[in-house]
């Protein structure tokens, strides 16, 4: 009981901050809403038995890459509305078509059933750095290093862009 | 397990509560005399005459992007450092060469001059 | 009931008013400290030899006027406080105060909460600070607060990196990230971890000092070229939340770093047994010492040394704390594997 | 009210379709990226419900790597923003034709 109102409140702060996140006037309120959205993806996190993942959500997500945003939108600063003159209806049909698509992803959800909850006692432990940690570094260690090169390629491809203005 | 973090939702919940209930307290005590002069940001006594919002340094931009990279690095380095006696020789070298991947653009980022401040 | 809300919420709020105490006092403190190194007296007048100052003080913020800019983002402006202050109060959920307790036949763990990840969520926590500080100076819409912010939080962000890769070797020696179980690992191991780590302790304490932007690293404040930084147009109760959170994350910074590298509650030596009489010494007494030591140094170092100049700032983080760290991370893995 | 993995996937097709609606309705690219950083949650969602429906730590491992990913992301295309906005002083992705031939 306790769970599905902690849930549905998470669900409901969720979907309105993301709401808020897209139509928010202001591009600084904006990402003040996805701040609030990405912390409320981990409450529901820490309640999905991922506390590791809740807090780098936290740590990268929240305190990481929306500042960077932050940074970004204070740094552009604008001297006319971006959406001063843009056309609504010019995406208008893809967007009619995506919608449809995701309303066929729900109809999908529906129709193939209701999935059981987490069986208790299963092989997830509550200590979860540790496990998450022997696959990351075992059966995942390409992935892993890639990463690191991915972070690499993106930290020099960040700086080559803003060079010219150093 | 999930119920170890209920206290910390309390915990967030007082926090917050705290910090407006003293806000609307303090605005039912305060005086409040306006005048167009006082509500101008300051700049010592200077009338303002542009918007403070304009174009900065991108090396703020620099700083943050450096930040996030870094930050998560570190996120791979928890997991390690918690298993670090069971990955034993294995877990050590995998760490060496992801560390000395990220060096490699740390020294770029020194080269490039995106730590310099002066 | 009582064991998942009541205990929790007793504890929060007993926390909480020492939290609030403590600041009172460490301000009044830090000017008695400032003012014994220049030989002079400091606040003299309230109370005998000014205790009753940081009342006073609390009063006069409390009846201020609180004013919000005319060109304001006035939503903004009011959470910006807010969202400051929060985080540092929050962060207090994971520290281990004692040992447990044993009152009235009811165990109680000296502690809020102790969850398997304590140390990130620390960590964590002291993140979304930052927002309180950009925003402060954003949406005050003023060139002095604009320009504190970013300095404020480029500050923070750099010297974030060289503590949180500092503290992976204090995991590396403890091997969990439960707060709890690092001090008991330094019971295990016999030795405080300040010890056994004595430069990941030194970076940390650079950088607790530059994360909660104390002397010598107070640039963002720095009066002489910037007012008085992000905070410039705050006044009244909402400039009293900026000052509380810096110096509640005064305090975050100390109790961690008493937990992380001075043993906790533990007395020292715990393992040595011609030492066991500093046992009698309850847990909590021995922690709050830890902490004020810590604290006392934080103000020792601020009437001691010379601001830095902001380039010298952040070429000590980014070029030396930083290589000294990964460096640290290195080596304390070279001689994990070889012992 | 048992609160069951389909729950957690219709949240987080919900907040899929929020991030489409964002790329697809607004004209400020930032946003458009912020909405994109909205899908990769809605994902990350999905990993861990069924992380926790499986009992298989498999599905937080890879919501690392997308949060990795996602930093990457970040990192570049606000990058790519920034030197768009030094040249072109806007950041409306209808006024952003430079690579379109």
């Amino acid at each position: 009981m306790a769970e599905a109102v902690a849930f549905y409140i998470c669900a409901a702060l969720i979907l309105g901050f993301g709401a808020l996140v897209i139509t928010a006037k202001s591009t600084v309120h904006s990402v003040l809403y996805l701040v609030a959205d990405f912390l409320c993806v981990a409450a529901l996190y820490v309640m999905l038995q991922a506390p590791f993942l809740a807090v780098i959500q936290v740590m990268v997500y929240a305190g990481g890459i929306v500042v960077l945003y932050l940074f970004v939108v204070m740094l552009v600063n604008l001297k006319r509305p971006p959406e001063a003159h843009s056309d609504p209806r010019r995406l208008g049909r893809l967007g009619v078509a995506m919608a449809a698509a995701v309303l066929v992803e729900f109809a999908a959800i529906f129709a193939l059933g209701w999935a059981k909850p987490a069986s208790a006692g299963g092989a997830l432990s509550p200590n979860n750095v540790e496990q998450i940690g022997r696959a990351l570094y075992t059966d995942y260690l390409i992935p892993f290093e890639v990463a690191s090169v991915l972070l690499l390629v993106a930290m020099i491809g960040a700086i080559v862009l803003a060079k010219r203005e150093l | 397990m999930v119920n170890a973090w209920v206290p910390i939702l309390i915990f967030i919940a007082v926090g917050i509560a705290f910090g407006v209930v003293t806000l609307l307290f303090a605005r039912l005590i305060v005086p409040q005399r306006y005048g167009r002069v006082k509500l101008e940001p300051y700049e010592c006594g200077i009338e303002p005459t542009t918007d403070a919002r304009d174009r900065y340094s991108i090396k703020y931009f620099l700083v943050a992007m450096l930040f996030l990279i870094f930050d998560v690095e570190t996120i791979f380095l928890y997991p390690w450092a918690v298993i670090v006696d069971e990955l034993a020789w294995f877990g050590f070298i995998e760490m060496v060469v992801f560390l000395f991947i990220l060096v490699v653009g740390y020294f770029y980022a020194w080269r490039e001059g995106a730590l310099e401040w002066a | 009931m009582v064991e998942a809300l009541i205990l929790p919420l007793v504890k929060i709020v007993i926390v909480l008013v020492a939290v609030l105490v403590t600041v009172m006092y460490i301000v009044l403190l830090e000017r008695k400290v400032q003012a014994w190194v220049q030989v002079r007296l400091g606040p003299m007048r309230v109370g005998p030899h000014g205790i009753l100052q940081p009342l006073a003080d609390v009063l006069k913020l409390f009846v201020k006027e609180d004013i919000t800019p005319a060109r304001a983002d006035k939503w903004v402006f009011t959470a910006a406080p807010i969202i400051v202050l929060v985080p540092a109060l929050i962060a207090f959920a994971v520290i281990p105060f004692a040992g447990d307790l044993t009152l009235f036949g009811l165990t109680i763990p000296g502690r809020i909460a102790d969850v398997n990840v304590g140390l990130l969520y620390v960590i964590s926590v002291a993140g979304i600070g930052i927002y309180g500080i950009i925003l402060g100076g954003w949406s005050s819409n003023s060139k002095w607060a604009l320009l504190g912010s970013l300095r404020s939080s480029a500050q923070l962000i750099s010297y974030e990196i060289a503590v949180t890769m500092t503290l992976v070797t204090v995991i590396m020696l403890a091997g969990t990230l439960s707060m709890v179980g690092i001090v008991q690992a330094q019971l295990a191991k016999g030795w405080w971890f300040g010890f056994m780590q004595p430069v990941a302790f030194f970076i940390y304490f650079v950088g607790a000092l530059a994360e909660t932007n104390r002397a010598p690293f107070d640039l963002p404040e720095a009066e002489q070229e910037l007012v008085a930084g992000f905070h410039t147009e705050y006044s009244g109760m909402r400039f009293a939340f900026y000052f509380l959170a810096e110096y509640a994350n005064m305090i975050v910074v100390s109790t961690v770093a008493t937990t992380l590298f001075l043993g906790g509650w533990l007395a020292p030596f715990p393992n040595v047994s011609w030492l066991s009489f500093l046992g009698l010494v309850p847990g909590w007494a021995w922690f709050m010492l830890k902490t004020f030591g810590f604290l006392y140094a934080f103000l020792w170092v601020r009437a001691t040394f010379p601001r830095y100049r902001y380039d010298q700032l952040m070429r000590l983080g980014w070029k030396w704390l930083i290589p000294l760290a990964i460096l640290n991370v290195v080596v304390t893995g070279l001689l994990k594997v070889l012992v | 009210m048992i609160i069951t993995t389909t729950h957690y996937m219709l949240l987080s097709a919900a907040l899929f379709t929020l991030g489409i609606i964002g790329v697809m309705t607004r004209r400020n690219v930032i946003i458009i990226l912020m909405s994109i950083e909205l899908m990769l949650n809605a994902v990350n969602i999905n990993f861990i419900a069924f992380s926790h429906q499986l009992q298989n730590v498999v599905g937080q491992v890879f919501a690392v790597f997308v949060i990795v990913v996602a930093a990457a992301e970040a990192a570049v295309g606000l990058g790519i923003i920034l030197a768009f906005y030094r040249n072109k002083e806007t950041v409306n992705i209808d006024e952003m034709g430079l690579m379109r031939w």
